[in-house]
């Protein structure tokens, strides 16, 4: 599956020029040792649909973006 | 001019295709079978020039071309291998792709137009959308914004006993064959399908509803279907069929007798024999019998097993998933402007082949494996000096008002404790609190630090610094120096006089970074230890790297390779993040606990290490020694009968005069076993580090 | 007259009924084979199997077909090699012809790190009764001459292991054998039945919603391939599975001339012959997760890039046909199967890129499971609360491909 | 075509603002690389290094055309002189492309690989 990624730095650009970076993470605490981490951590949401993704553009600007895409298209 | 068919010379006329030579020659490159000349049907595939499965309908003529049958009974032979430059791409970027022939007003936007009968072959719209197309050129990559499909239609093919006798051809096929000067004798046209054909080898009759008729050739006129493949191929994509391609199907009447896919050699006999037992679904009736599997995928046989399947079950069922490829090409041809992966060389690359060095992959990069005798690279490091490449390290300057903040977060060492001048050993965590890399985090001042990772782990390094000063929005500037940066360790207990020679007059203590010059050439200084001896990691411009490299070589330093410095830091118990750890590897796990500072307040994987160190230990990396040959890295180790683990590591040390190891040890009843067996020998467990415990030759 | 026109297996359909024993989810290999083994092994028949679209329309019609127990861990070759030994007495079995080919495999290494691999993978298969030998270059060559060991002077063979018992068998005829075996028994097999939810009560599950109405069910097993997540989630049940696609191709037909089955992990691909002789070329799965059939161009010039590379010969092949399945990817590259925290819901899943080889142990040993309510040893270490209890059942050998 | 030869430039990383001050090759908002070092930068935590891990040449522009109609699968910018970079030829490309030559560089060491696809 091969498809276009819009980078707001460097422009339009092949998805073989990114690297996947899976879900965007979440802006929380990293200390919190309960079930919930470990839920965080392995048990992964796995959208049959719309995803939000990060990707890092490594051949280019080499920073992350993070892009909503469906999953199913 | 003149092709060579079976041996046989074809004379052929400018723009013939093969085809067309063939049969005006009173030849066939098949048995028979309906032919159609627009690239549809399999009734006119042969070798040629040794590439087999060739529409021989869409293959000009040239002079001294080879083309064969294929094989009567059984199938092409698998090509023997050659070699071949590779097939050029052209990359094109427009408003509109045209895919065949289709008129279309531009109105000011690029258009490109693909058509088969130009010689541009599609071999598939691809998400992007792309169409890749074969020319006589090379491979064509047309990125357009949106995509019109005129492919035109398939004309139907006659299923009935004796459809796979030569003299049989399609209305519009008998229009470009009697153009083309063939010979067609006796013609007959029918428009429905017959009851038969009747022939050995050719046709001599065709018997329909309305009798038999003696002919040559039986012209086929069923109607039409569209050729859509590339279209339902497409779907989600900006693509539009226009003309024929984009018409209702016409589904013939339901076939009575003979073979319905010739590529596959499927019978009616055959769908009926795999209905009765229950296969039902298009999709089904395929695989039971293959039908539609072979080269043409389905043009001729499809609309004749839906109605088949309409008949019998009472609706219309969807054709198949269209997939690529529309237009089967070669595997070279496929191939073009792919390259292979590359792997990265080093400034010190070209002294290291000059020196003869055996280089190898390494993370990515070539590297001197060994120069030529390990030993001697071994006593190098340990009794004199030696220099070592190590611009593979991952390199990094980080500065900004949130920098000790982001790397307290994320690292699970101290950092905010860390003196200006001053280095340290850290691990690196993932959110499972399993070890990803390990590395120095060097301050250079308040806020400005450098980084260093592991060959292995320097890319990932930064995605990962970047992904979490991004969710933790903290302020930091940083850059990634890896390439910019070689790095040479001077290693050895004269390392310290060699660098003095070399005008440093103050170099670093243990644990210690500064700038200064070596030689001419301005390095980051630091002073490590990974082989066990004193060593001193320069850090300096790569476009100055041959020099230092060079003036080092000059004051008495010999090279050492990977091979030795694997050896050297197995001897002090160092893993190798990658081949000594596992996807699983907790600090527990490596008896790496010491490196973890769980009084942080947060880190990156500090919660799953609060949770996993609660639970049992189920095995441990721990350092084994033994006499004699050093064990293969990988070996299992055993228990007694039990399966107690493997060697991540292992060598000989000639310091030590044993084999030494690293490896996987299981835990039994809540204890490591003393002593374990591996490649029928007794291996002791042993405490790191095996060389200089103390570590007394490194802070010398 | 073609020889591979099924000509043998005879599928029942028979009415839904409103209430199972048993229901599967998932018509695949996996989900058949283990609705045959409950019907054959222990005697349970009131069994439903529910399929979406036609039985094997998943990843068992779509996967590259291919056989091996030469994974990395013990835990992992004790498995695959009941599987091995399986598939090899399944046509006696099932009286049903699989086309099962005891071909060979060659896995290649091109590095010092990619020999060191291959040493410890050979190494733990012989400890744990799969043969697997450490090959030289020139042992490979002899193995099979048709691979450029200078790997077209890009990546040189450095070494490999040979695994004799690697085999072939005909995707769809695994399929149909379990089908027509558990139908034999009389489980019911529906098509085009969609489910699009559990039914649980407490922590109990009861059966399913589907397209056509409720279906209640003792016990449900996921059998969904990559739509796992999305079923299991409809009784609160997380899991740490994302659904990637895998690519693979075919070449036209030609002279059965390959007679094995050749890997490299390091080039990410592998190739083997068909019994009808396709070249079959596969490679690593895509990096971002996704649900998509589409195939990718990237993907058919890379992977023949690279095969090239070490089977020059294939440069001339005409490519008829590429194709995409969706992959339950576990964070370990090992499959989970059995119990979830629901009563009455299992799942089998984390089937990767090496389900087809899995899918008579699998289905045996769940079968087992449901049978008698407890977790066979043999799968006990691939449960899902192995994330919990920080028991991950890391596999290189069986990351990569295929 | 000529090899490929290590350039020496200088590599900035500052904040957004401080970099919008001067024309610059802009890798990213808070990046970028200068042919020569700047006077100053308006930004205490700026990152200022000699950077010599590009190597690359200047191609003339049909030359360059050339070379990119085979090797580059995304649409250069229509401007000049213009910024871009991306995958070319499969290695990370950065672009100065002037109206009548180009400068690609790529990390220093792909420098071979990149001698090996201009062939």
């Amino acid at each position: 599956m091969s498809f276009h990624i819009d980078c707001p730095h460097c422009g339009r650009r092949p998805v073989e020029e990114f690297f996947y970076g899976e879900v965007a993470s979440e802006n929380e605490s990293i200390a919190g040792a309960d079930a919930r981490n470990l839920d965080r951590v392995f048990m992964l949401d796995n959208p049959e649909g719309i995803a939000t993704e990060r990707w890092f553009h490594a051949y280019g600007c080499r920073r992350w973006l993070t892009l909503r895409r469906d999953t199913r298209k | 001019m003149r092709f060579v068919f079976d041996n046989h010379p074809v004379d052929f006329q400018p723009g013939d295709s093969i085809l067309i030579a063939l049969l005006r020659a009173g030849l066939h490159p098949t048995t028979g079978g309906c032919l159609c000349l627009a690239g549809d049907c399999p009734h006119c595939l042969a070798t040629v020039d040794g590439i087999s499965y060739t529409r021989t309908c869409r293959t000009t003529a040239r002079a001294g071309m080879v083309v064969e049958r294929h094989p009567k009974d059984g199938l092409p032979k698998l090509p023997p291998a050659t070699q071949a430059p590779p097939v050029d791409v052209r990359h094109v970027h427009c408003d509109v792709a045209v895919i065949g022939n289709a008129e279309l007003p531009a109105e000011g936007r690029r258009v490109v137009t693909l058509d088969s009968k130009s010689g541009q072959d599609v071999i598939g719209i691809y998400a992007g959308p792309l169409v890749v197309a074969r020319t006589a050129e090379g491979m064509l990559h047309v990125h357009p914004k949106e995509i019109v499909v005129a492919t035109g239609a398939i004309e139907l093919q006659p299923v009935a006993p004796g459809n796979h006798l030569a003299g049989i051809c399609t209305a519009r096929a008998a229009e470009k064959l009697k153009a083309a000067g063939v010979n067609l004798g006796r013609t007959v046209t029918i428009t429905e399908a017959p009851l038969r054909f009747e022939g050995t080898g050719s046709v001599t009759a065709v018997v329909t509803r309305e009798g038999r008729v003696e002919c040559d050739t039986v012209i086929v006129d069923l109607g039409r279907t569209p050729r859509n493949g590339l279209a339902r191929m497409a779907a989600g994509l900006p693509v539009r069929a226009v003309g024929d391609a984009a018409r209702e199907p016409q589904i013939p009447a339901c076939p009575q007798a003979g073979v319905v896919c010739p590529c596959s050699g499927v019978t009616v006999d055959d769908l009926k024999s795999v209905w009765d037992r229950g296969f039902h679904e298009l999709e089904l009736v395929k695989r039971a019998t293959l039908a539609g599997t072979g080269p043409c995928q389905g043009a001729v046989c499809v609309p004749h097993i839906r109605s088949f399947l309409a008949d019998r079950g009472g609706k219309l069922q969807p054709s198949f998933a269209a997939r690529p490829v529309a237009f089967q090409p070669i595997m070279h041809e496929a191939a073009a402007g792919a390259y292979h992966h590359p792997t990265a060389r080093t400034a010190l690359d070209a002294e290291h082949r000059r020196a003869g060095a055996h280089m190898e992959r390494s993370a990515g990069w070539w590297r001197p494996w060994t120069y030529a005798d390990p030993l001697q690279e071994y006593w190098a490091v340990r009794e004199g000096v030696s220099i070592c490449d190590i611009g593979t390290l991952g390199k990094f300057l980080l500065d900004g008002p949130d920098a000790v903040e982001l790397l307290d977060r994320l690292y699970p060492t101290h950092v905010a404790t860390l003196k200006p001048g001053r280095a340290r050993y850290t691990l690196l965590l993932n959110e499972r609190g399993y070890v990803i890399d390990d590395g120095m985090i060097c301050r250079e001042s308040e806020t400005r630090f450098f980084l260093t990772f592991t060959s292995a782990g320097s890319t990932h390094a930064e995605l990962w610094i970047r992904d979490w000063a991004d969710a933790w929005k903290l302020d930091v500037r940083l850059l990634n120096r890896t390439v910019a940066l070689g790095a040479i360790n001077v290693t050895g207990p004269l390392a310290t006089a060699l660098l003095r020679d070399a005008g440093l007059a103050h170099p670093p203590r243990y644990l210690e970074h500064k700038i200064a010059r070596v030689g001419d050439i301005a390095c980051r200084i630091a002073r490590l230890s990974f082989t066990g001896e004193v060593s001193y990691e320069l850090h300096h411009n790569a476009g100055d790297s041959v020099s230092l490299w060079r003036t080092l070589l000059a004051l008495g330093a010999k090279p050492h390779g990977l091979e030795t410095l694997l050896r050297l830091r197995l001897e002090k118990g160092h893993i190798v993040a990658g081949q000594d750890t596992d996807f699983d590897s907790t600090p527990r796990r490596l008896n790496h606990e010491w490196a973890v500072k769980l009084d942080k307040p947060d880190f990156v994987g500090k919660a799953a290490l609060l949770r996993t160190n609660q639970l049992p230990l189920d095995r441990q990396l721990v350092a084994l020694e033994t006499k004699g040959e050093p064990p293969g890295e990988g070996a299992v180790l055993w228990n007694g009968k039990d399966y107690a683990g493997y060697v991540t590591s292992s060598a000989w040390s000639p310091a030590l005069e044993k084999s030494i190891m690293l490896g996987w040890l299981r835990f039994f009843n809540g204890s490591l076993p003393e002593e374990v067996m591996v490649a029928g020998k007794t291996a002791r467990r042993a405490a790191t580090p095996l060389y200089d415990p103390e570590g007394r030759r490194a802070r010398a | 007259m073609n020889e591979f026109v099924e000509r043998k297996i005879a599928l029942t359909w028979r009415a839904p009924k409103r209430a199972y024993d048993v229901v599967i989810v998932g018509g695949g290999g996996h989900g058949l084979a283990t609705a045959y083994y409950l019907a054959t092994r222990h005697g349970i028949t009131n069994v439903a199997v529910l399929e979406r679209n036609y039985i094997g329309s998943g990843n068992s019609g779509r996967n590259t077909t291919i056989i091996r127990a030469n994974y990395g861990i013990p835990e992992a070759v004790r498995f695959y090699q009941r599987s091995v030994d399986l598939y090899a007495s399944l046509e006696s079995e099932t009286g049903r012809g699989i086309m099962h080919r005891q071909k060979g495999l060659l896995w290649l290494a091109h590095s010092e790190a990619g020999v060191r691999a291959e040493r410890a993978r050979a190494e733990v298969n012989v400890a744990f009764g799969t043969k697997t030998e450490f090959v030289d270059p020139d042992q490979v060559k002899r193995i099979c001459p048709q691979i450029d060991i200078t790997g077209g002077g890009l990546w040189p063979v450095a070494g490999g292991t040979y695994h004799p018992e690697g085999s072939t068998a005909r995707h769809d005829r695994v399929v149909w054998a379990f089908a027509e075996g558990a139908m034999r028994q009389g489980v019911d097999i529906q098509q085009g039945i969609r489910v699009h939810s559990l039914r649980v009560e407490g922590d109990r599950v009861t059966g399913v919603e589907t397209d056509q109405g409720p279906i209640s069910a003792g016990v449900v097993l996921s059998a969904a391939g990559g739509h796992v997540t999305t079923l299991v989630s409809t009784a609160g049940v997380r899991l740490p599975i994302r659904t990637h696609p895998l690519q693979a191709f075919v070449t036209n037909h030609y002279a059965l001339e390959f007679p094995i089955i050749v890997a490299s992990a390091t080039l990410l691909f592998y190739a083997s012959q068909t019994a009808r002789g396709e070249m079959l070329m596969g490679a690593e799965i895509d990096r971002q997760p996704s649900y998509s059939y589409r195939s990718s161009h990237d993907f058919l010039q890379h992977c023949a890039f690279r095969a090239m590379t070490l089977l020059p010969f294939l440069r001339n092949l005409r490519i008829l046909r590429q194709w995409t399945g969706v992959c339950d990817m576990s964070p370990d590259y090992s499959p989970i199967m059995g119990k979830t925290g629901i009563d009455g819901l299992l799942i089998t899943t984390g089937w990767g890129t090496w389900g087809f080889k899995a899918i008579p142990a699998a289905g045996e040993q769940l079968a087992q499971l449901i049978a008698t309510g407890a977790t066979p040893e043999l799968i006990a270490p691939f449960s899902l609360d192995r994330f919990a209890r920080d028991r991950t059942m890391a596999d290189r050998g069986s990351a990569g491909t295929h | 075509m000529r090899v490929p030869e290590r350039f020496r430039l200088i590599h900035i990383v500052a904040s957004p603002a401080a970099l919008d001050k001067a024309e610059y090759l802009r890798i990213a908002p808070d990046e970028a690389l200068a042919f020569a070092a700047p006077e100053s930068i308006d930004d205490p935590y700026a990152i200022v290094e000699p950077d010599d891990g590009y190597a690359g040449l200047w191609l003339d522009a049909q030359e360059a055309e050339k070379f990119l109609a085979r090797a580059c699968e995304w649409e250069l910018p229509p401007h000049r002189p213009a910024f871009a970079q991306g995958a070319v030829a499969g290695l990370p490309a950065k672009l100065w492309i002037e109206r009548d030559r180009m400068l690609i560089l790529v990390p220093a060491p792909y420098a071979a690989d990149l001698e090996e696809r201009l062939a």
